[in-house]
């Protein structure tokens, strides 16, 4: 680890994907992420690497297609609006098996909505913003330092699986300034990608040529297509799933499950209630998608736990698959704004209080 | 004068899909053509469109991507921005360039991405059923446009060399047809020429191509190429519009 | 004169008859033949093949790629 | 213990700059700092305010209603934010273009005439560092010594304001302690 | 009703929107749904109706939100990839709360994937695929005929609730031509908008100007906005739930979850399996938003059902909805396919089987 | 010599959020003073951009939509297709209608939608904190150029007025700027010119205005318009580049 | 009962008409019906064909992969298709252009060369009108006169044709019977 | 001269003390402030009145419709 330094979370992602060896950023501005392109704007030509400002997201949707299908490393960032238009691209990227890595920096919607912190785009994230079966690997960082570790993780776990992986976060993590360090040991080397990326015969020595594409005209080639995308889903719920756990090893009435910012929030609110004698219990998902079902279930049915909140910056998404995992062995709330008004700890706990 | 003939190792030899006597397939035999004459084949990469040609990366033995629809020139600035030594071109039609795709071949052009773009202006929708492309003609009839295009309402026909030349930065612009044999030979070098362009890492380069499409025309195909020349040359003229050189100056 | 040295073939299963190259053909040797090939076209064939002078105009106009010309043995001094 | 702190003005007074002053000498100090802006269209014209949160444990939320302390670099921003301000905690005031108070007895009011104080330093924009001077030294949220070395490593690419700056920071302390 | 006619799934729902008093269409072309724009494009001139070819299906969603903003009753018709495209729209739409029917007639996906059938847009269409809390008011037709009435009936809805409606076709359901009678009564005229729309303050004879917008700055009034937004979401899931029963009277050893195209297969399943001798009950949801939780949970706690099998026509969607409602009390199961091979009853039948 | 001057009715009262010295002020009152003239407030829809002016329509008292970024021209569509007897207009920045909106800003001017749009050029992304725009000038230093707008990279400014008018559709396009009074007066003859067009239902109409950006140039209001004079001007020459009369015999 | 008849050819065949005509004969006489083409780029020459199913009950799945019947307008169809037919349903083969058998023992085979037929009618394209009649009348799976009437409403539009169209039902039919 | 009959009125709160309206004004009327308003800025004011010719340039430049000019009776007779 290198030395603390006191970085914007948007600054901070930038610098993550150069550390993690991605020198290749094509995006468009939005409030709040544009601090990213401004960053890399400067950053870029200093470690030779390629910033493009696209003319539209949708462009910039494919402009990354295009490179990671040619083999190069790349990503994007870009708020809410913004991914919406990047859906039928990060559908193809996904059908074609691209690696590739989309920031989302939440702002609040629907459509123009607001620019303040949000977490409004979970279920775009997480069931498929884009059109036909696809999944995201989705990871939710709550502070500007695990930003950067899911940034540089995000890359491998995209080469791994071929497939696009998303970092949600929200106006608050790319507008606020923490103290990071960089990991340098999490620099990867891309994987080797001559079977079946269009980066020409010559280069890579090869009189085969390679095809990047995701149209599969015969119904039983779609079909298996699908069922092998569909395996890797599986793998990564078998493999990729991420959480953590707060004050669930004592006994506790009340399971709290919050992701991100939010969690933040929440774990003020349970630090805070523990001193009034109150305990509950956290699970904070890292990866949304994959989701920590097993996890939540366990904690939820503990003995003690009476039931379980689903806390979140919008009008109630991921309870959802709260409500899916908990199978109905416990009562699952909802409590949550949006907006960008961030809940405070002090309104948790009455929320909290009111289930007890 | 007796000359051979053969098929370009940058053809495949699949059998196309096209229609009879759409003109699509000598497009493609002008670009293998190209690529074969200034041995690229393994440094290519082409960019299908979605259009009849969706299936051209069949066609081609060069590494291929496909694209979504209109969205060519954007993925050919992602290749090339990261990997400038490959030689990459766009193959679409008019109804994914100049209607879908208006937005992201015009910014290409401007930003001077060193790719070839090729324009098949075929004055219809082909794939989907023959449906009203920005390209097609006043009075023409799809089945969109059932009484004919009504330029009142939906304004006329817009001829993509001509706007893209009007950019100021420097480009190479032409527009031939392969309607006959006179032709074919000037799309052929107007082709090459973009190419060599890229090679030279010198500018965006595009090649407008009128061409046929006798099943939505409703037409044989010898009546679709004499439609054509009728009816669309005069409005589509052939040339070159804009050539690097006229241009390097007023950029500098 | 030259063309002896030339080998004129008609893929016919890559043509689709659309008569093109029957159109561009100065000597006028092509025709689309009656029977109907295996894709359901009616392909061309050289009705007229001594009067091929091996210009390759039709290969130019064909869309299928589906005539070729090749040299059969060197060509003789010219005469 | 954690400190939050709001610095507040108009846009283009500085006040995102000595936030992050405070955030980076707090990190040097040893503490989990957090500095959250405000930002969007606000930014035309408009009030500028960011928090700085200061603890000696991770910093749960960063997002605080009711901060410990306030810097008001202007009039709209004392009437808006000093009601807000949690009981004991000083308030700033610069007088020089907030001649009202705070309405506040539960609270350590200081007024100085930053800009004034600025001004015949021969810098309005200054005036800023005057404040952040003036409350470190009243608050003593920091050793005064970290914030010298954080203001000289803000102004790393402009050498020689640097004496000029050290000078608001002092005048700042002055008036703060007198 | 009228006399029975043959017709195409794509004209009908045409020939719909116009009984339903929808003068205004814009679209663009995509298979398979691009004889609904042919069928207007003859029509709507004969009716003195709107007929746009948009550029994109990007400015169509535009287009869709002008014209409804200014009051009009406005529809499109799109394609898996085209509704990707719209996705912003969409949020905006939501968000500025005008009314508008939207139909997907589902193809193949990720990607360009195929052209053929399929179910997997049932996430972007029930979940959101734009940005944002919002819902779409979303129906799935299994018949041409059902096809007609859901597009009639979503005007006055989508009016209603001020709020977009989707009509959830599949491939089939466009392509295909079954006699149809159009209920001539089921045409409503446009409800007032006078309090809203943008429709020019001396054509309603009001100084008041309107405005339609998404933007909401302030945090206070966007979390406003939203609770305001989910109240609808919530009135719809109390008053708009359809579905159908199919064999669920008497006693039954499987619960079957189907919609669309794929629940006539089950139900040709469920008949040949009684000549079996085996019972099998279904549910197939008319409106997938909002979902009859209710009436699967009270279905699939039926004493004699053992086991609940979501069938869709893409690789398991619906089925989390399924596992949401059931709450445990039974077996939760899926089974799809995608591309376009849609399942035989035969297939069918030896998937039920093998859950016996 | 001696004149009266007030606010236009079709202004409400709200102070803008505008910087001070920036221009967009002062293009709101020019429009709204055509619609005053014209007495047209009670029949118009105004579409604002997203962009500094995506709260224009705190600042109009007609009736007004807000856009998604560039897609105005789309929805100006949507309301003229179902309602042309209103008067619309569209109010939108460089980032906006040259970069996102490419697309639909052309195709709307090519169906010749009768609607009027106001492109406001300020060579800059303004609300987003002073990115480069498709018109930011060579050199030009911004958040996103910040060693100053690389053309062999970025290629030249787009010049819409230019380009629009290249067009075969009739259209009314012209360029003008509100840098000093003796512009300001130009300008605002364009707009009502513009309106008149659409009251006429003759064709589609555009002005682009030559706007500041003192913010985010990091210049005083006056040093903005002197840089915009003396930089700006020059490669954005004001005047009108197209009239429906020129056009519509060829349309013809 | 339920009755699917498949049938399939080259584009340009008319085969989606036929297909057409027979379901609204069906519908008219009462049946429920559902007509299921084959859609996309295999428009592009290759081969087109049409599914219709006949049935007096409500139809369920209307995606058949055994048909009951099959009318065979070309080789490539009838390789494709003969082996799918259920036992005991019509195989009409346009002997035309499939010289070959549909290899099926199990089926009611019938080779009639509705091209040449319709050539010598006077328009290679009512071919696929013989075929319609040569299958009705084999299968009796519509009574004959409620085609003829779907015949002339297809040809509504095009009254001179009609007595062409007629023809060659009946053509088809006289084959059938022979 | 008809001057006195008008009225000229700059709004202390509207003005962003962007100062274009000084640049403009040919006879040299305006100057900026030193005291600041309400919103922080610091507005013009007519340092030189009784120059005024009521021209409206001021107005034409003022972005944020700052100076009004109202007649204040009927103007005499020109003099
Ligand atoms: C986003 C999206 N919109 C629409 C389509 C449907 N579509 C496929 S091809 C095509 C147009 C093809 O016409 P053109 O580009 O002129 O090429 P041609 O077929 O004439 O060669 C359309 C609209 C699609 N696949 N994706
Ligand atoms: C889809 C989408 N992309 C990006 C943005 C962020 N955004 C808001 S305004 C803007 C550009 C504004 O610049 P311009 O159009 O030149 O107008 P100005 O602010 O200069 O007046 C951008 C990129 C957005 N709101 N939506
Ligand atoms: S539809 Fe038209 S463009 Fe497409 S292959 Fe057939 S002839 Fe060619
Ligand atoms: S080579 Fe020339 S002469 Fe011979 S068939 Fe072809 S076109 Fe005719
Ligand atoms: S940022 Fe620029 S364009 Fe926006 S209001 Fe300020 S000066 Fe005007
Ligand atoms: S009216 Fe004319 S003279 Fe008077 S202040 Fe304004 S600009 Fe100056």
């Amino acid at each position: 680890m290198g030395k603390k330094i006191l970085m914007k979370g948007n600054e901070a992602i930038g610098e993550a994907a150069i550390r993690a060896g991605c020198l290749n950023y094509f995006a468009y501005p939005i409030t709040p992420q544009s601090e990213v392109a401004e960053y890399l704007a400067k950053r870029m030509p200093e470690v030779g690497g390629v910033f493009v400002q696209g003319e539209s997201e949708v462009a910039v949707g494919y402009m990354i297609f295009g490179a990671s299908g040619a083999g190069a490393r790349v990503f994007t960032t870009s708020s809410s609006p913004g991914v919406s238009l990047m859906s039928e691209a990060i559908s193809y990227i996904a059908g074609a098996e691209c690696p590739a890595v989309f920031v989302n920096i939440i702002r609040g919607g629907p459509g123009l909505g607001g620019i303040l912190p949000s977490q409004g785009d979970y279920f775009q994230a997480t069931k498929g913003g884009g059109h036909g079966d696809y999944h995201m690997l989705v990871m939710a960082p709550a502070s500007v330092q695990e930003a950067v570790e899911m940034v540089m993780l995000a890359f491998p776990l995209a080469e791994k699986y071929r497939n696009p992986v998303m970092i949600l976060g929200d106006g608050l993590i790319g507008q606020m300034m923490e103290p990071v360090e960089f990991p340098d040991d999490l620099r990867t080397e891309p994987t080797n990608k001559d079977s079946w990326a269009t980066s020409g015969m010559k280069s890579r020595g090869s009189s085969k040529r390679n095809l990047v594409k995701s149209l599969y005209l015969d119904p039983t080639q779609l079909n298996d297509h699908n069922l092998n995308l569909k395996s890797k889903y599986d793998q990564m719920k078998a493999e990729e799933v991420r959480y953590e756990r707060y004050n669930t090893d004592g006994e506790y009435k009340i399971l709290i499950v919050s992701f991100g910012t939010m969690s933040r929030v929440c774990r003020t609110a349970i630090d805070l209630l523990k001193e009034e004698g109150i305990e509950v219990g956290m699970i904070r998902p890292q990866t949304v998608f994959p989701f920590p079902d097993a996890p939540i279930r366990d904690a939820a049915v503990k003995e003690s736990c009476k039931a379980v909140i689903s806390i979140e910056m919008n009008m109630g998404q991921m309870v959802e698959d709260v409500e899916r995992c908990v199978k109905g062995q416990r009562p699952v709330h909802w409590y949550g704004k949006c907006g960008g008004d961030v809940p405070t700890p002090e309104e948790i706990m009455e929320v909290i209080k009111e289930r007890l | 004068m007796a000359k051979t003939f053969k098929k370009p190792e940058a053809l495949s030899d699949a059998h196309t899909h096209y229609c009879p006597g759409c003109t699509h397939g000598v497009i493609h035999r002008l670009v293998a053509e190209a690529i074969d004459e200034l041995g690229l084949r393994d440094m290519t990469v082409g960019i299908a469109p979605v259009g009849c040609a969706v299936l051209a990366y069949n066609y081609f033995t060069c590494d291929f991507q496909e694209a979504a629809h209109g969205r060519a020139p954007a993925m050919a600035t992602g290749i090339k921005r990261v990997r400038p030594d490959l030689i990459v071109f766009t193959y679409q039609g008019d109804g994914d360039l100049a209607s879908i795709g208006m937005g992201e071949i015009i910014h290409a052009a401007n930003r001077g991405e060193k790719f070839t773009a090729i324009f098949v202006n075929n004055a219809v929708y082909g794939m989907t059923g023959g449906q009203m492309a920005p390209t097609t003609m006043p009075g023409q009839r799809t089945t969109t446009s059932p009484a004919g295009r009504d330029v009142t309402a939906t304004g006329m026909p817009i001829r993509m060399a001509e706007l893209l030349s009007t950019l100021k930065t420097p480009s190479y612009i032409a527009r031939q047809a392969v309607l006959r044999p006179k032709y074919i030979t000037k799309a052929k070098k107007a082709i090459k020429k973009a190419f060599q362009y890229q090679m030279e890492n010198r500018c965006f380069t595009f090649v407008e191509v009128v061409s046929t499409c006798p099943t939505n025309w409703g037409m044989s195909p010898l009546e679709s190429v004499e439609w054509a020349e009728k009816t669309l040359l005069p409005y589509y003229p052939l040339g070159e519009f804009k050539t690097p050189e006229q241009e390097e100056q007023d950029a500098a | 004169m030259a063309s002896k040295n030339y080998d004129h073939t008609i893929d016919n299963d890559r043509c689709k008859g659309c008569g093109l190259c029957v159109t561009v053909c100065p000597k006028n040797v092509l025709e689309i033949s009656e029977t109907v090939n295996a894709k359901g076209y009616f392909p061309v064939y050289r009705a007229r093949p001594d009067d091929c002078i091996y210009c390759t105009t039709c290969c130019i106009m064909c869309p299928d790629v589906g005539i070729t010309i090749e040299k059969t043995e060197e060509e003789d001094a010219p005469a | 213990m954690q400190h939050e702190v709001m610095f507040a003005g108009f846009g283009g007074q500085g006040i995102l700059s000595i936030g992050k002053i405070l955030a980076h000498a707090a990190m040097e100090s040893g503490y989990e700092v957090a500095w959250v802006p405000s930002y969007g269209p606000e930014m035309r014209g408009g009030t500028a305010y960011c928090m700085v949160v200061i603890s000696d444990r991770p910093i749960g939320s960063p997002i605080i209603k009711n901060p410990k302390h306030l810097i008001a670099m202007n009039l709209p921003s004392l009437k808006k934010f000093a009601p807000v301000v949690k009981p004991n905690g000083v308030v700033l005031i610069n007088s020089s273009l907030a001649p009202e108070k705070s309405g506040r007895d539960d609270v350590d009011e200081i007024r100085v005439p930053v800009s004034d104080i600025a001004k015949d330093l021969g810098s309005i924009r200054a005036a800023n560092i005057v404040a952040l001077g003036a409350f470190v030294a009243r608050s003593k949220i920091l050793d005064f010594e970290s914030i010298r070395e954080a203001v000289k490593e803000e102004f790393r690419n402009k050498e020689k304001l640097i004496p000029l700056e050290m000078e608001a920071l002092d005048r700042g302390k002055a008036e703060a302690l007198k």
